[in-house]
């Protein structure tokens, strides 16, 4: 960890739709990923909701913000941890979910998966390793 | 029918605008009368006039004012919950030495007796909240 | 004498639905619209309380299931789609509403 | 029932101070008392916990709106129904509660409790036989 | 310690403010010394001076403003949370062609980036929701 | 290391501090507030999940106790009854807060 950088968790436990939590959370990480902070994006519980693929808000009449979490790469966002047992107790699995990439600079930038399905002992661990923790 | 329809939660935070004002459309396509539209708790917001939401997203309160006129509809905001939570209009602005109002068109402000008269008046009352 | 009961919770984040289907009678219909939707999808752990639930009718809003990405494939068996309209049919066939907020 | 009497039911499913769902509804109630229809409250879930004697705000800062239960009998509001299950799962019995009382004006205004501890299936019943249900 | 708060609930409606209020108000009293709060989602109500609750209530907003003027403290409303919801000061009543304001004083509108430097500069950060 | 989760739900409604307690590692604390102080009461159902947590410490705000008429008499064993001050006391005493919204 360079000197000054801050590890940025952000928490993401509610369904998306009902209420705006997960369209501001996304407006803060957008904001945030232009401070050269180390980022990380959990999703658990309820807000592995928001990853499904094959949003259609126009009966509903409000905004589609799904493009946004496919757009976290090209800022810089490449560590996406979903929870397991969340996406099992619901009835989904990982083909369910939006493809996220991240061009890896390391790697010559290939085009990688953002997405990392951990346990929730890994989240936990997850969790403690983080500085900050902004939660929605 | 006659209907009745209670908006409990404010714009973009809770789903619950969008819903009452989907359920309100279809309930007039479908040629049903709505005696009121009563909002209450953090309802009330949906009535400033003052919000800008991001241009490619809906305007709740100009969605609730333009159809409010084009059916002749009642949109009553309670007034005590409208207090708490800083909505008023003129004469509310004067009784209270505020200097500024802030209620869209299409409101109006009164008292909880309405919602218990929507109760007994219409058919059917449907809730939307949190 | 028959309910239209309204949630519009997440059976996963709240214990809204359990109380409701706690105290929905025969004949009484449960329509699930906002986050509520989810309770609807197959597989899920809450979809077994849909099945559970003798004598009630189920009904999703498909506004709500379409902006969730959740296709009609994964809705269990028996519960309706319906839209807006079909919303405010469901209110005029019932006695009264009662939303579980 | 009279003509043009209705019967309405109150639902209380939250708890109090958290939100202002149980002080508002307490507001509506009062009002709903001066239009003479026949009026019930319900208290279930998180509800009963509204009628838990003893509250002390003062350190929270906030508005102690407990007395106004105990008015609600001066409104002639005396059908206050309580679900059974909800109070024992919280590990809470009748004596924890307000004492909330009306004069029976068929009973020689004799003091009367305004409680009624019922059963989750005769709650079933009372929300089944009213015409308007408000929920909060 | 430096400390950072956000408050993402509004007034009355939620307890989060009336929390986080007590919270800044310790952590003065204790000698801390708070680098910002940040108000944001329905947090950004709070900042209305519009409110009148009743008279036998606490009055949130001025509590607010009242603290922030006796200890300097910087409170922050979102912009874009505030345009969602109808909350702005002179420049942005300007900005957006609207014919009121209601920000009351104390309060400043700025954006997120606000939220993620206090993150950054401050030990702690401690988050009131819902 | 250690953490201060701060929850603030009832027990009883949502799932909130089941999630956070399956979450939470040795060492860290458990601070209830506001509806969330429900947890703390003895002879309720979600008594037994704070009995069931090792190694986690629990604590309950004061003001939120009083407000609800909880008389410490009623509170779980082990669990510390702290006012504003002791909350940004943990604050401090912990690296980092996590809130379980």
């Amino acid at each position: 960890m360079s000197e000054g950088v801050k590890k940025f968790l952000y928490v993401n436990r509610k369904a998306p739709h009902g209420t705006i939590y997960a369209l501001e959370a996304l407006e803060v990480v957008l904001i945030g990923a232009a401070f050269e902070q180390d980022v990380s994006l959990a999703f658990l519980d309820d807000g592995v909701f928001q990853l499904v693929k094959g949003w259609d808000t126009s009966e509903l009449g409000s905004k589609n913000f799904q493009p946004t979490y496919t757009a976290l790469g090209d800022y810089d966002i490449s560590k996406v941890f979903v929870e397991r047992e969340s996406l099992e107790e619901r009835g989904l699995t990982e083909a369910d979910l939006l493809e996220l990439t991240y061009e890896d600079e390391d790697d010559d930038w290939a085009e990688k998966s953002s997405i990392r399905v951990v346990s929730r002992e890994e989240m936990a661990e997850i969790m403690a390793e983080n500085d900050v923790i902004l939660s929605f | 029918m006659k209907l009745g329809i209670v908006v409990n939660e404010g714009p973009y935070t809770h789903e619950a605008s969008d819903t009452a004002y989907n359920f309100a459309v279809a309930a007039l396509e479908k040629g049903h009368e709505i005696f009121r539209i009563f909002f209450y708790h953090d309802g009330v917001n949906n009535a400033t006039r003052l919000m800008v939401p991001p241009q490619d997203d809906r305007h709740i309160q100009q969605k609730w004012s333009e159809l409010a006129e084009k059916h002749n509809l009642d949109l009553v905001v309670c007034i005590a919950a409208a207090q708490r939570r800083g909505i008023l209009d003129e004469n509310e602005m004067k009784r209270q030495g505020k200097d500024a109002e802030n209620l869209a068109p299409g409101f109006r402000i009164s008292g909880l007796g309405q919602l218990i008269e929507a109760g007994i008046q219409c058919d059917r009352l449907v809730i939307f909240g949190d | 004498m028959a309910m239209l009961h309204i949630v519009n919770k997440s059976p996963y984040e709240t214990g809204t639905l359990e109380s409701c289907l706690n105290h929905a009678r025969e004949g009484d219909t449960v329509l699930l619209i906002e986050d509520a939707v989810y309770a609807a999808m197959k597989g899920g752990r809450a979809a077994n309380a849909l099945s559970a639930a003798k004598g009630v009718k189920f009904a999703a809003l498909s506004a709500d299931l379409k902006a969730r990405g959740i296709g009609e494939d994964r809705i269990v068996e028996g519960t309706a789609v319906v839209d807006y309209g079909g919303f405010v049919d469901l209110v005029v066939a019932n006695d009264k509403t009662q939303s579980w907020l």
